[in-house]
């Protein structure tokens, strides 16, 4: 049994306005009703915008009754996620743009094929889509997880023999790394 | 007794069998979807693991994600709650052939239980009293034949069915062939399984149905009756325990049939047996559901008995700590369920609940995974919490769950609060004159 | 037994905002009733918007959940209150200063001594410092409330033999009117 | 029955009568000062009146204000709740003279119980068993002649007293003279009257009272215990019922005893009799409180009795609907008081309230007036909510304590819920082995 998982990060970076969208003169309303969107949709507590002397703010509740619903990164603490949405803006200005290897099940993460082997991949190793990252072991079976795109292998995120579970990131691997 | 129960669920059942846990001393693993990360049950749990995206066939329904989360955190125990996997004969196979005990009856029960047409057939060979029908028609010739034997209105059933899916109500001789076609692709599309058979349709009928629990030793009390006579589309809406217009000769008669329908059979753990009451007060064997259901907190209510912990003590092997004769029921106890959905049309309401604030005082039980923030997901049961009262009898039980209903705050969503106030107010429903067709008059909007 | 009370209504005025309160801009005045609808219709809690030189900020109670303390009008539902905070920041440009005549007792409002009586004053009279403007029946006493001020009276709140409660506001005195 | 009831009080009694109010279909007045005027018990009330600024004795002490308010909606009935004006006789005889209903026993009755020297008097005329004491003492010889006679350690109390105001225990002779100046000081300070006496000061007693009702036919039966040894400076923090240490015989002999006690006295409503129980089981009368109390729903989970509906049907003169032998005690209840106050310390800590979630499931009950939003003013009592658990046994509502108490959300202030875990975790509590003195070890900090 073989299983795929790659998630780009993309989605993260849609709370970020770009200089493109900003208005150019008396697109007030226009940008304003554009900014309550973005925070209803990201579920912000605040966003603010300054360009060419106009400035925006847009704040909603205390933030503490509101609960993200959807969460990236199952597995993490609740007070880490609503951290989340607040790094969203810093992270998205740094145009980094690392692939998450996430877990497809839940199981026991191994990076080795056995106890005595040597790891599939170590961090700075460079690898190939569909090469083999790890072995999480579900129901006494072996399950192989490749990567899905080519790149540097730029973080390993969970501890080798300990569980894992279902979306938990393994790996970052950057793609725009070259040998 | 077990060390770690995971628990095979999500939402109030995941909560409260959490809470029984929590009361025995049990540790508990909650298991999720990723976008139920942040839910009340997650966070009450002493561990959780996700288990896969919303859709609950990859995650709830995931057998083998399910069971790998009991494999990494050491659990020896799984309840499934209701729904998703707890009448699923296989999965309990499963977790009895990896040596994790599965919260409720073996899986042989749940699958004899699952085929309705073949746990009706065993109760008739037991002399269980059982409504006019058939066992599963092989043709539309044997189906009109039995219709004419049985007299019409007759009902088309899916074998396999449950939640009013697969049913359809023939009136008159010449729907039949139509009706038949249309359930067995009904059947067919909700089941995999286009297997029907038919039943006497009553007027009017009301939906009466008994509490077991059975020891690993054969055991067996019945805990009094539920009076589930108020559904929409065959789904409960409100349940109140005792029945108004069940005496107490007429409760243990019911009651004795109960348990000699799962003795006979060697059944265990928690169950219900349903009958439906005709005006007569005749009662007819329906089905046997295997798992705790979710109007089991007003049985809870008037016997003081905690059915979770009984079905989690049962399954460690423990004998019932009481016999019937200790049974005592006390008061009356309703329970409302407040769904999230569209007033007079039914429909889900998804979305966030911005405030949420239980009713409280005496006599007043709310269970329910929602809090003040919660996303109320459109993945799932749009029921999102079990307002359950209690009384010295049935008046004051109905005048409680009014100033609850109206204590009740719960903002961002629709509820089903507005219909329950309704019903509360009903001159019917308060005489306690109501049968499954009850909630008909509410449907065609408020002014009807 | 006499009672006085007045109790200056800078915190009331703001909810009847008339033609004269309103700022010269009309622009403003627009862009501000716009960002308080927004504010309403997406239950934020806060909306700053700065352009060419103009800021606007409108801000609502302390968040969703936060109920006020102090009432300066007892009797109103809850609803009505969550209103006014929202428009006491575009009301209190105004520099209106009107006197609220407030009932110090729980009791019955009279205009007059007796049933055939006239009333003690009337809308666009002016009063004293000290005059008596109605009754207060309590506990089968009638309290006579005198005014604090000298001014006109600018408007009646209560109506003659209907119950009023402790800090209810009976009359709006203007003290800057003179005769 | 009475039409309208206005509520003299404020935070979750005032909520607790109207509830019972409502489920009664008697219309309900809230009063309230200016800084309570958004609080629930004024939202759930079908009319309010603001009587006052914050300040109690301009506003919930406020006679004629409350009785305008009365007069202006037309009440027909006052419930007083505890506190402010409920032991107020004055108060009560005024309700009397305007015709207005005082929902609790007579004018001479309060004035009669609030006397606590007399009604000792009276008690010990009536045969009552007494705590070794003495009456009003008219001079310092007389007072060292008493401790002599009675041997030490002796407490001083105040005549007009309560709530742990003017109390000094004595240890030995020498330390006589200053603790009776002192405690004079004390009780005219607090209660305008200077007037003390004494009494035998036990070690580890435990404190005990029954709670009666007696109608306006003088049908009196008591409810069983409670047990509420476990105080701080004289201020209860968590009662049960029954007691851990009251057996059948012993329930029925001191139940005895206090409906002799009020009936003697010809008292009506509900009422409370306290007794001081020492470790040889003897027991001794205190006092009684001629009010409902703030512990009062343990006793309503054990019995099913609705005590506050009680009131309002004896007060409108109706009998008791049964009789001693009726009433049944079925299972356990414990009630944590939840303050706001800094924990350890227990100084007030008033503030928001920004998160409030409540426990829930079987046997949870809550009884709070706070909300999501909620301002803990300065002003009055810092207790916000009452966290009452039912259980099949006394385990099993510890186990619920413990776990309701995991449950509680309530952020943005301080309380006391880190302290009642502690206690649950507490092996004697756990052994029911507890006396008054039994949290002075929590006083010391965490690690004591």
């Amino acid at each position: 049994m073989k299983k795929r998982a790659a998630t780009r990060g993309s989605g993260r970076k849609q709370a970020d306005p770009d200089g493109s969208t900003m208005p150019e003169n008396n697109h007030l309303d226009k940008e304003v009703h554009h900014l309550v969107e973005l925070l209803n949709q990201h579920e912000l507590t605040e966003l603010e915008v300054e360009h060419k002397g106009m400035r925006i703010r847009v704040r909603r509740g205390g933030g503490a009754d509101t609960i993200p619903t959807v969460v990236s990164e199952p597995g993490r603490a609740g007070l880490d996620r609503k951290g989340e949405s607040a790094e969203t803006a810093a992270q998205a200005l740094a145009a980094e743009a690392l692939a998450t290897v996430a877990s497809p099940i839940v199981g026991t993460f191994y990076r080795s094929p056995s106890p005595d082997a040597d790891p599939y991949v170590d961090e700075g190793d460079f690898v190939k889509k569909g090469q083999v990252l790890c072995i999480v072991e579900a129901m006494k079976l072996m399950n192989e997880i490749e990567s899905e795109v080519d790149g540097r292998v730029h973080k390993i995120l969970a501890e080798s023999a300990k569980p894992v579970e279902y979306g938990q990131p393994l790996f970052l691997i950057d793609p725009t790394a070259t040998p | 007794m077990f060390k770690k129960i995971l628990i095979a669920n999500r939402g109030e059942i995941a909560l409260r069998v959490i809470r029984a846990c929590k009361e025995l001393g049990i540790r508990t693993v909650a298991v999720h979807s990723d976008v139920d990360a942040n839910s009340l049950h997650v966070r009450m749990a002493d561990e959780h693991v996700c288990i896969g995206p919303a859709d609950s066939s990859l995650s709830y329904r995931n057998i083998p994600n399910v069971l790998s989360a009991a494999e990494v955190t050491g659990a020896d125990a799984i309840h499934p709650g209701y729904g998703f996997l707890a009448e699923n004969a296989h999965f309990a196979e499963v977790c009895e052939s990896i040596g994790v005990r599965f919260i409720g009856p073996t899986s042989d029960h749940i699958a004899m239980m699952g085929d309705k047409a073949k746990a009706r057939e065993i109760m008739a060979r037991k002399g269980i009293p059982l409504m006019p029908g058939t066992g599963e028609l092989k043709s539309e010739q044997e189906a009109l034949e039995s219709a004419r034997r049985i007299g019409f209105p007759v009902i088309f059933k899916a074998t396999a069915g449950g939640g009013g899916r697969g049913m359809r109500v023939v009136n008159k001789e010449e729907d039949l062939t139509r009706a038949f076609q249309t359930a067995q692709a009904e059947a067919k599309s909700s089941f995999g399984n286009d297997a029907v058979y038919l039943e006497k349709f009553f007027i009017e009928p009301r939906h009466i149905e008994v509490q077991i629990l059975a020891d690993e030793k054969g055991r067996t009390v019945y805990l009094g009756e539920r009076d589930c006579s108020i559904q929409r589309r065959y789904q409960k809406l409100l349940e109140e325990s005792p029945s108004p217009v069940i005496d107490e000769r007429l409760r243990r008669e019911i009651g004795n049939v109960a348990v000699e329908a799962v003795r006979s059979v060697h059944y265990r753990n928690a169950g219900t047996v349903e009958f439906l009451l005709d005006k007569d007060h005749n009662f007819y064997f329906m089905e046997v559901n295997s798992r705790i259901q979710v109007e089991h907190p007003v049985t809870e209510m008037i016997t003081g008995i905690d059915l979770i912990k009984e079905q989690i003590r049962i399954a460690a092997g423990q004998p019932l700590a009481y016999r019937q004769q200790d049974i005592k029921l006390v008061g009356h106890s309703i329970e409302c369920r407040i769904n999230a959905e569209c007033p007079d049309k039914f429909t889900p309401c998804p979305g966030t609940v911005t405030r949420f604030h239980q009713p409280g005082g005496l006599g007043i039980r709310v269970d329910s995974a929602i809090e003040s923030g919660s996303v109320v997901v459109p993945h799932y049961d749009s029921m999102i919490a079990k307002l359950i009262v209690h009384g010295q009898n049935r008046d004051e039980a109905i005048a409680r769950m009014k100033r609850a209903l109206d204590e009740f705050v719960i903002e961002g969503i629709k509820t089903t609060i507005p219909l329950h106030k309704r019903i509360m107010d009903d001159p019917d429903f308060q005489k306690g004159r109501v049968s499954t067709g009850f909630l008909e008059r509410f449907t065609a909007g408020p002014s009807a």
